[in-house]
C-alpha cells in the first residue's frame, strides 16, 4: 500500500471495496506449511485478474529444517498493481505468517500499519521457544503497530475439512488453501484457477482435492462472514499490451530459450550439467523436453558438464552447460578450450552469494569480472546479463544466435534473484522469433578449418559426418588459416587478435547504448545491469516523475559493450553504477571510458530496494 | 552404420594426415599408429564417420596424424568431451587415445563415469608408466619407488592397475596389448571396434627416452613365451614356449597359481579355462603378481550391457511432454489480454 | 599417538559441538552422528588430535556437529585436502566424511589416488543414493533406471558400487555399514581406528526425504536377518535368523552360491570361510546380486601395507641434499666479487 | 657488439685481443647437440671473469625432435658486458650454429656482420633437406652479410679424441665441449670451471671425462693456432656489489625463496604440485630439498594439488601449490576456499603462451586480470609478480611474509622467460633475511577462530593439535568474528567488506611506489611489471641518456598496489604501459585511478627487444 488511493467503493453490503494501485503480500510459513503453493496460486489469479506482477520465493538455506525453526522458514512475495510492476516490492504491505518463527523473521519487513494476518493455532509453547520468543508477541503488546488479525487457521481448517475422512495430519495439511481462500477473498478474487489446480494436481486422490477445495471455499466464506471484518481491495487491472501470458521464472525462460534457439536453428540441443543451487532447475527443465529432441546430460561434476557440451558443439550441436558459484570456476580452463577451437557454447551462470560456497540460496552479482576476465591467457568471451525473468527466454536465445553466428562461446549471467522470480511474459509465437542463419558450407576443395566468414571472423563449423572435410582442432595455438599446429610467433599474435577481434565485431550487430528512462543527456545517468533492471527502472522512474535530472540505462551486453555507450556516457555530468557486488560494472565503464562513475553497492544476499536507490540517486544529485 | 563402405575401397593412405610426426625416435607411439593406420581401412566405416579425440601427452598427439576427424582437447577430460559428441551424433565410430598421466592422474574420475555409463566408445590407453610431454615425472602407474625427476628419492605412492581400475568402475569391455606387438594389437582392436559400449584397453608403450625399457621383462623377445599370458576366450590359460605352463586355480586359497601340467600331479584339464565374460576370472588376471605370474594380454573381459547411447536414444523416443515450440511456450495455464 | 587419553576422561558430551543439527527429521545421518559422538571417546585420542574433514552435501555437514576441529571444504576434493593435512602433521586422527555425490561423482579422482598411496586416513562415505542438498538428483550410485527430478524418464546411467571401486583402486581396507545399526557401525569404525592406511567404509544412509526406504530391502528389520551377510574374519559366511544359510564359491562357475549346509549334499564344510586379507573373496563378496545374494557388511578387506605418510616420512629422514638454508643458497659454484 | 668500444690491446702475438663493453652469442644446435650445456659452462666462465650477464635457453616444444628437424633446433643464448645487464640481449653478435636446421632458425637473428661458427660437417644433404634448404647456404652466398667461420667441428673433434676409446657416435657427442673451448678462447677465457664441471659430471665414466676435455682443449688450441684467423675479444669484468655470487634461474630462485622463508618462519613447507610446462621445474628443485624439511607431493591433478596446499595450511605449513595456464584455471575454485577460510597459501604462476593448452613453452603475460578478477564472487587475493630471475628469490620470500602477516593466499606470478632465464644472483646470508613474525596465540578462553588482528584483519591460526582451540571453518559464510556458519545480510556484507579490506591494508606495509630511473615527474612514465622488467629498464636508460624525458615505474605489487601510486602516475604528461598481453596493467590502471594510458603489446609468445621499446618511447614522445 506504497501508493494508496482514494477511491472507495461498496460492493457488496457487508464489506468495504477500497480500490488500489497495487499491493505486496507475503505468505511466511513453515517450509512444510505448503507457502510456495499458496504463493503460485495467489500469482495465477492475480495474473488472471489482469494485474502485471513480479514474485520472488525464498526458500530456506536447509533442505528441510526442523519444524518451528527459524532457518526453516519459507517465504514467497508478490507485487501486482494496474501498472507496470519491476520488482516484487521491497516491504509488504500484507503479511501472513503460519508460526511464531515465520512471524519474527519477516514482521521487520512489514511496512508500519500493514495488515498481519498470523495463525494462532501455531503459536504453542514450543512453538514460541524454537523461534526464540521470550513472551507471546500475540499478547504482548508488540504487535501494536500492525493491523492485527488472529486466527485458528489450524483450527478452522480442520472443522471446514472434517467431512472428508482424513488423519488429522492431512486435515492440517489443508490450511494452506484455506489462507488462500481468504486472501482471495481480501483481493476480490475469484477461486476457479484455484480449484481447477487442485483437481488436476490431485487428479488420483479425490479425497485430497475435496478437503482442498473444502478449505480453500471456507477461508473464502470466512471473509465474507461478519467475522472478518477488515477491509477488501480491489487492484483494477494493468494496462499490458494484448496477446498470450503466462508467467514465468527467470530458469524456466533460460531452459525456454535455449529451446527456442535449437528449433529455430535446426539443431540439436545438449545440456551438459551438474547440479549446483541456484542453477539446478535448468537442469530439471530441459531433462523434461526430450520430445523437443533435448538431450541433457547430468555429468560428473562441472568440468565434465561443460566438456561434454563442448563435445557436442563439436559434433554439431548446441552445446550448453549452466551451473553457479564454485561451479562456474571449475569451468574456466575448458571454456579456454572452446575459445581457442572456436566453437559454439553457451554456459549459463546463475550467480550465487560467494566467495566460494558462499550462500548458495541468496543473490550476487559478483561473478561479472570473472565473465570478463576469469581465465588464463587472452581468452576473449562474449558476455550476456539478463535483466527479468522474463528477459531470459530473449537473452538465452540470443545467446544460441551469437554463439552460432560468430563461432564463440557466450556467457549468459543470471543470479538467484531471476532464477526463482516470476512474472508475467507475452508468449512469442515461433514466427516472431528471430531467424538464426546457418551459413553454407564452403568447397570441399581447399577447405581449411580457420578460414573466416570476412564481416565476422567466424570460422566454419564442419560437424564430423561430413564427407570430405575431415579436420583436426585442438587447444594448441594453431595457424590463421589451416588450424593446423603452429609455434610461429607472428602467427600467435595474428590469432590473438583475431581471437579478440572476432569477439568485439559482435557489436556490429548489437543495438547502440539507449536510456530506458530519461533524457539521453543531463546531471545523471544510472547504469546497471543484470537482475536490477527493475529496482533501478523503478527508482528513476520515481525520480524522474519527481522532476529530478536522472536516466537510467540497463546493459544486456557486457562484453563486448553495445556501440555508442561511451558517448552516451560523456553526455552525462555524474553517472552511478548501483551493483550487488564491490563495482565490477563500474570498474570496465572506468577501464574502457575512463569516466568517473561512482558505485552504490549492496552485498547481503538480497535484491536492491527501491528506496535505497531513490535515497542514493538523491544523494548523488544533492551533491 | 547402414552404408560401410568396401573395405577395399580405403587404405592405409587414406588415414595418414599430412602432418609431420613429432614423437621421439624410437618411441612406442609409432608402432602404434602404423598398426592403426593399418587397421581403420578394415574397419569399412567411412572416414567421416571416424573420430579420434584425445587428452594432453605425448599420446595424445595420435589424433593429428590420423586423416579423420580430430579432437585434441584438454588434459584428462577426453572422456567427457567424447560423451558429448557422441550424445549430439550416435553414428560416429569414436575412438579415444589418452595416457597413463592423462587417462589415470588427472582424468580418472571421466573414465570411471565412461566407464559405468557405457558410452559406446574405444579408449585406448598408451600407458608408458612416465609422463612423457612433460619430460619424466611419475605416474599412477609407475612403479612404488620408482626414482624420476619428481621423486628423485623414489616414490612413496602405491601405483594404480590399469585394468584393475576399469573392472572396479564396471567397465565392460577390458583388454590389453603392446605397442610392438602389431598382429595381437589389430585383433584387439577388432574386438575393440566390435564392442557396443567402452572398451578399454591399455596399451604397454615404451618412452625411449623417459622409461626406456619399462616393459622388457615381459616384452623383450627372448622372454615373451614365458612371461606373456596371450587370453582366448574358451581356451585354457596356457603359455611358455610350447604352451608347457598354466594357470589354475587354488579352490583352498583363492587364488592363481602356476603349474606344468603333467608334472607334480596335475593335467591339462586343471589348467584354467578363460571366461571372458566372468569377472572373477577377470579379477584373478589382473591380480597376478608379475615375475612369479606372466603378465595377461588380450580381451580379459567382456560383457554386453545396454550403452549410455542407447538410453538416451530410448529416452528421445518415448518422451512425452510437448512436441512442439509453441505448446512448449504457451504451457498449461496462459491467460490473453486483449 | 604416544600420549592417549585415558578412555574415561572423554564422554560423548565433550564431542558434541554447539551448532544446531540442521538435518531434516528423520534423516539417518542423525543416527550416524549419534554412534559417532558416543565412539569417540573410546578412542582415547585426544580432542585436539582428531579432524574431521568433509566435502559439500547435507552428510558433509557432519565436522561441524563435532567438537574437535573440523573443516568443511568443496565439493568432492575433501581427500585431496586431507592428504595435504596429513603431509603437514603425521600426528592426527584424521576422518572424512562423505555422499555418493561428493564422493564419488565429482570427488572419485581423489578417492581413487587416496586410496591407491593409503594415506592414513578414515572415509566415511554416507551413500543414500541421491544428491541430498541439491534436492534430489540421481547419484552415480542411484540404480539404473531411477526418476528423480533430473531424470524424469529414469536414468539412463549404471550405478558403481563404492567398495567394488574401492576395492579397484588398490584400497587397503573396506567395509561396509549401516546408518541405524548403532553396535555394527561402532564395531566398524574401531577397526577403521585400528587401521594403518585409508579406511574406506560405506555406510548405506537413509535420505527420508529424496530417497525415503532405498534400503528397506535389506535394513527393514524383518528382512534384515535374509537379507545381511555379517563377515567376519575366519568365520564362516553364515546369515538367516539361526545361521541357517551360507556362501559357498562354486568353483566350475568360479561364483558364489547360497546353500542351506545340511541340505541338498551340502554341508557346513562347503561354507566359505571370511578370509578378509583375501582380494579374490573381497571381490566375490562386493558381486553377489542383491536380492538372489545378501548384502555382505563388515570389514570386507584389510590388508597391511606401507602407507604414503610413512613413505613421506621415510623420505625426510633419508634425504640427502643441504641440511641448512646457506649450504642451499650456495650451491656447488658460487664465485665471490670483491 | 652493439655497443663496441674502440680500446685495442695485444696480448698474444698471434691474435688481436679487441676490449669491448659486452656481448650477445648464441648456441644453436639439434636437441642432442649439448648445446644446453655449452652454453651454462660458456655462462659459468663468463661469472668467473667478473662480467654481469643474463642468460635464456630457448627449447623445442617437442620431447626430443628428430634429428634435423627445424622444430628440433635447441637454443640458448647468453648476454654479458662490463656494466649492467638486464636481458639477454635483443640480437646475437655471435652465432654458433651446429647444423642447416639451427643455421635456419636462427640466422635472421644474428646482426649484420656478425659472428657466424658453422659446423660443415653436419651440412649433408639429407640435414639441408629437413631443414627445407635447396642449395646449400655454405656455398650459394647467403652468407655473404656474416663474418663466417665454417668449419667442421664434426672431424675436428673426432680427430681431438681419437685417443680414447670411444664409439664414433660416443666421440661425436664430444662436439659441444670442442666448440665451447673455441668459444673460451675468441672471448679469453680460461677452461678451469668447465674442466672441473667435466670431472665431476663423469666421475664414474673417465673415458668419457678424458675425452670431453681432450675436446675442449682441441677447440681452445684451435683458436691459438693460425688456423683461426679472427680477432679475439675481452670484455673487461663489470662493477658489481661485492658479495657471494651465484648464476640462478627464475624456477630455481622462486623455490629457494619459499624454503628460505620456510626456514625463516619456522614452519613446514609443503608444496601440492601437478607437473605442467614451465612450471615443473619448481617441483623438481623443491622435490630435491626434503633435508630442509621441504614436503612436495605430486597431486593427481591441479585441483588436488591446491587442495593439499590448503590442507596443509589448515596443519599449520605453509601450502603452496606452483602451475601454469590451464592449471591456473583449475586452481580459482578452491583458491576461492581459501579466501574464504583465510589461509595462508602461495600460489605460483609461471605464464606462458595461451589461450587454453596455446603455446606451452613460450612467455606471455596474459594471466594478470585473472590473477586478479579470475573468481567467483568477491574473492580478493594479493597479486605479486617477479621481474627477474634472481627477483623471484625475493618474491616467493615476500609472498610467503604476507600469506602468513595477512592470513591471505598470494599469487606470484612469473612466466616463462624468467623461469629459465637465469642471472648472477648474490647471495643473501640467512641474517640478511627479513624477519617473518609469529603471532602469539590469543587466550583459550573465548577463543574465535575469526576474530581479527586489529591492524591487520588477519585472523588467528591455530592448526589442529592445538589443545583446546577446537573449531571448525568452511566454505560457506561465517559469522564475522565466531566464523561459525551465518546467513544473515548484514554479516555477509561486512564480511565482504572485511575480506577486501584486509587485502587492501597489505599495502599499508609496502614502500611507496617509486620509479627506478628517471626523474619523478616528467613527460613520459613507462610501467611494466614482471618480466618486462629488464627491457624496459634498458630502453628507458638508454632513451633517458639521449636526454629524453622519460621514466620506469615497475611494479611487483599488482594488488594491492603500492601507496602513492596513483599520485606517482598524476605527475607525468604520458603513460606507456608495455606488456606482453593485450594489455591488462594497463586496464587496471585506467580503472583504478582513470589515467589515460597507452598500451604497447607484443603477444609472441617472446620477450620484448629493446630496439621496440626504444623505438616505442621514441614515438610516444614525438607525438
Ligand atoms: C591442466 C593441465 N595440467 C598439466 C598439463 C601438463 N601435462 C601435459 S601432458 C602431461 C602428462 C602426460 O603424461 P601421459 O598422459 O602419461 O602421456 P605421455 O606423454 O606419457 O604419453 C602433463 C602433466 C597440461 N597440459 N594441462
Ligand atoms: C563445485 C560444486 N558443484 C556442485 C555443488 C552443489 N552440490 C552441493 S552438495 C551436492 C551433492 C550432494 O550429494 P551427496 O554428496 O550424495 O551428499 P548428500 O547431500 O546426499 O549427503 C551438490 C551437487 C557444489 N556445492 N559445488
Ligand atoms: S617422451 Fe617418451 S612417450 Fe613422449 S614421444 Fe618421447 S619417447 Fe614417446
Ligand atoms: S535431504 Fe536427505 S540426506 Fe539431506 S538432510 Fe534431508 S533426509 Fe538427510
Ligand atoms: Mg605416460
Ligand atoms: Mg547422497
Amino acid at each position: 500500500m506504497n501508493e494508496p488511493t482514494t477511491d472507495r467503493t461498496s460492493v457488496q453490503p457487508q464489506s468495504t471495496v477500497m480500490r488500489r494501485s497495487g499491493a505486496v503480500v507475503r505468505f511466511a510459513g513453515d517450509s512444510g506449511d505448503g507457502m510456495q503453493i499458496t504463493g503460485d496460486q495467489f500469482t495465477t489469479s492475480t495474473a488472471l485478474a489482469g494485474n502485471d506482477l513480479a514474485t520472488l520465493p525464498d526458500y530456506p538455506a536447509e533442505i528441510r529444517a526442523p519444524a518451528g525453526t527459524l532457518y526453516g522458514v519459507s517465504g514467497f512475495q508478490i507485487r501486482f498493481g494496474s501498472s507496470d510492476v519491476f520488482t516484487p516490492g521491497d516491504s509488504p504491505d500484507v503479511l501472513v505468517a503460519m508460526n511464531p518463527a515465520a512471524l519474527r523473521t519477516n514482521l521487520r519487513d512489514l511496512i508500519p500499519g500493514g495488515l498481519l494476518v498470523v495463525n494462532t493455532g501455531a503459536f504453542t509453547q514450543a512453538n514460541l521457544d524454537k523461534a526464540g520468543y521470550t513472551s507471546n508477541p500475540l499478547e504482548d503488546g508488540s504487535l501494536a503497530g500492525w493491523n492485527l488479525v488472529a486466527l485458528d487457521i489450524t483450527k478452522l481448517t480442520l472443522t471446514a475439512v472434517r467431512t472428508v475422512a482424513l488423519s488429522t495430519k492431512e486435515a492440517g495439511r489443508c490450511k494452506n488453501f484455506w489462507t488462500l481462500g481468504l486472501m482471495l477473498w481480501v483481493f476480490s478474487r475469484t477461486l476457479d484457477s484455484s480449484i481447477e489446480w487442485i483437481e488436476a494436481r490431485f487428479k488420483r486422490r479425490a479425497d485430497f482435492a475435496q478437503a482442498n477445495i473444502l478449505a480453500l471455499r471456507a477461508g473464502y466464506a470466512y471473509g465474507e462472514t461478519t467475522e472478518f471484518s477488515h477491509v477488501r481491495y480491489e487492484v483494477p487491472p494493468a494496462k499490458v499490451a494484448p496477446g498470450l501470458y503466462r508467467s514465468i521464472s527467470g530458469n524456466t525462460a533460460l531452459a525456454y530459450g535455449l529451446i527456442a534457439a535449437a528449433q529455430v536453428a535446426g539443431r540439436k540441443l545438449v545440456l551438459g550439467s551438474y547440479p549446483i543451487t541456484p542453477a539446478t532447475d535448468i537442469l530439471h527443465e530441459l531433462s523434461k523436453h526430450k520430445a523437443l529432441g533435448v538431450v541433457t546430460l547430468q555429468a560428473e561434476d562441472e568440468i565434465a558438464a561443460i566438456c561434454s557440451a563442448i563435445g557436442a558443439s563439436f559434433g554439431g550441436a548446441i552445446g550448453v552447460t549452466s551451473t553457479s558459484g564454485p561451479g562456474m570456476a571449475l569451468k574456466t580452463e575448458a571454456l579456454g578450450l572452446a575459445v581457442s577451437t572456436e566453437l559454439p557454447l553457451v554456459v549459463l551462470n546463475v550467480q550465487r552469494g560467494g566467495p566460494s560456497t558462499g550462500l548458495p540460496t541468496k543473490t550476487e552479482q559478483a561473478d561479472l569480472l570473472q565473465a570478463v576476465h576469469g581465465r588464463n591467457g587472452e581468452t576473449p568471451v562474449c558476455v550476456l546479463a539478463a535483466s527479468t525473468p522474463a528477459n531470459c527466454f530473449e537473452v538465452a536465445y540470443e545467446a544460441v544466435s551469437i554463439a552460432l553466428t560468430h563461432m564463440t562461446p557466450v556467457i549468459v549471467l543470471s543470479d538467484g534473484y531471476l532464477a526463482n522470480g516470476a512474472e508475467p511474459w507475452r508468449i512469442p509465437s515461433t514466427a516472431e522469433l528471430p531467424p538464426i542463419a546457418r551459413r553454407e558450407l564452403p568447397p570441399v576443395e581447399g577447405f581449411r578449418a580457420f578460414e573466416r566468414d570476412p564481416e565476422t571472423l567466424a570460422r566454419h563449423w564442419v560437424a564430423p559426418g561430413t564427407p570430405g572435410y575431415e579436420h583436426r582442432i585442438g587447444g594448441l595455438e594453431k595457424d590463421a588459416t589451416t588450424g593446423h599446429i603452429s609455434y610461429d610467433p607472428v602467427n600467435h599474435e595474428k590469432m590473438i587478435h583475431l581471437r579478440a577481434e572476432k569477439v568485439a565485431r559482435i557489436a556490429r550487430g548489437l543495438p547502440p547504448a539507449k536510456v530506458c528512462v530519461g533524457a539521453d543527456q543531463g546531471r545523471l545517468l544510472v547504469v546497471g545491469w543484470g537482475s536490477t533492471y527493475g529496482s533501478i527502472h523503478e527508482a528513476v522512474r520515481r525520480c524522474s516523475q519527481d522532476g529530478l535530472s536522472v536516466s537510467h540505462l540497463h546493459l544486456t551486453h557486457i562484453h563486448p559493450f553495445p556501440p555508442g555507450l561511451g558517448a552516451l556516457l560523456q553526455r552525462f555530468e555524474r553517472i552511478l553504477v548501483p551493483e550487488l557486488n564491490l563495482g565490477q560494472l563500474s570498474q570496465l565503464l572506468r577501464s574502457e571510458f575512463l569516466v568517473p562513475t561512482r558505485n552504490f553497492n549492496k552485498v547481503q544476499g538480497k535484491p536492491f530496494h527501491v528506496e535505497e536507490l531513490v535515497s542514493a540517486i538523491r544523494t548523488e544529485l544533492e551533491n | 552404420m547402414s552404408d560401410l563402405v568396401p573395405q577395399s575401397q580405403l587404405t592405409r593412405k587414406d588415414f595418414v594426415s599430412n602432418q609431420d610426426v613429432r614423437w621421439c625416435p624410437g618411441c612406442g607411439d609409432y608402432a602404434i599408429l602404423n598398426t592403426v593406420q593399418k587397421f581403420l581401412p578394415t574397419l569399412g566405416i567411412p572416414k567421416e564417420r571416424i573420430v579420434w579425440v584425445s587428452g594432453i601427452g605425448c599420446s595424445s598427439r595420435f589424433p593429428y596424424y590420423l586423416e579423420t576427424y580430430g579432437f585434441h582437447t584438454i588434459h584428462g577430460r577426453a572422456p567427457a568431451i567424447a560423451t558429448g559428441l557422441r550424445a549430439a551424433n550416435p553414428e560416429l565410430s569414436l575412438w579415444l587415445v589418452t595416457g597413463d598421466g592423462d587417462g589415470l592422474s588427472i582424468g580418472g574420475n571421466h573414465l570411471l563415469h565412461c566407464l559405468r555409463r557405457n558410452v559406446d566408445l574405444r579408449i585406448l590407453m598408451f600407458n608408458n608408466r612416465i609422463y612423457g610431454l612433460t619430460k619424466g615425472q611419475y605416474s599412477p602407474t609407475s612403479e612404488q619407488g620408482k626414482i624420476t625427476k619428481s621423486s628423485p628419492q623414489g616414490t612413496a605412492d602405491h601405483p594404480v592397475d590399469p585394468a584393475t581400475f576399469a573392472l572396479g568402475c564396471g567397465g565392460t569391455f577390458v583388454a590389453r596389448s603392446i605397442d610392438v606387438a602389431a598382429a595381437h594389437l589389430t585383433s584387439v582392436l577388432e574386438r575393440a571396434a566390435a564392442h557396443r559400449g567402452t572398451a578399454f584397453v591399455e596399451i604397454f608403450q615404451n618412452c625411449s627416452v623417459f622409461n626406456d625399457g619399462a616393459f622388457d621383462s615381459f616384452t623383450d623377445k627372448s622372454l615373451a613365451a614365458e612371461r606373456q599370458l596371450h587370453v582366448q576366450h574358451g581356451a585354457p590359460l596356457r603359455y611358455g614356449k610350447n604352451g608347457e605352463l598354466g594357470v589354475r586355480l587354488n579352490p583352498r586359497i583363492l587364488a592363481l597359481e602356476v603349474i606344468r601340467p603333467g608334472q607334480d600331479g596335475t593335467t591339462d584339464a586343471d589348467v584354467l579355462i578363460h571366461d571372458e565374460t566372468n569377472q572373477t576370472i577377470a579379477h584373478l588376471l589382473t591380480h597376478m603378481p608379475f615375475a612369479e605370474f606372466p603378465v595377461a594380454l588380450g580381451v580379459l573381459y567382456a560383457v554386453e550391457r545396454p550403452t549410455y547411447d542407447q538410453g538416451i536414444a530410448q529416452q528421445l523416443e518415448t518422451a512425452n511432454g510437448p512436441r512442439d515450440l509453441d505448446q512448449l511456450l504457451r504451457g498449461t495455464s496462459p491467460w490473453t489480454v486483449l
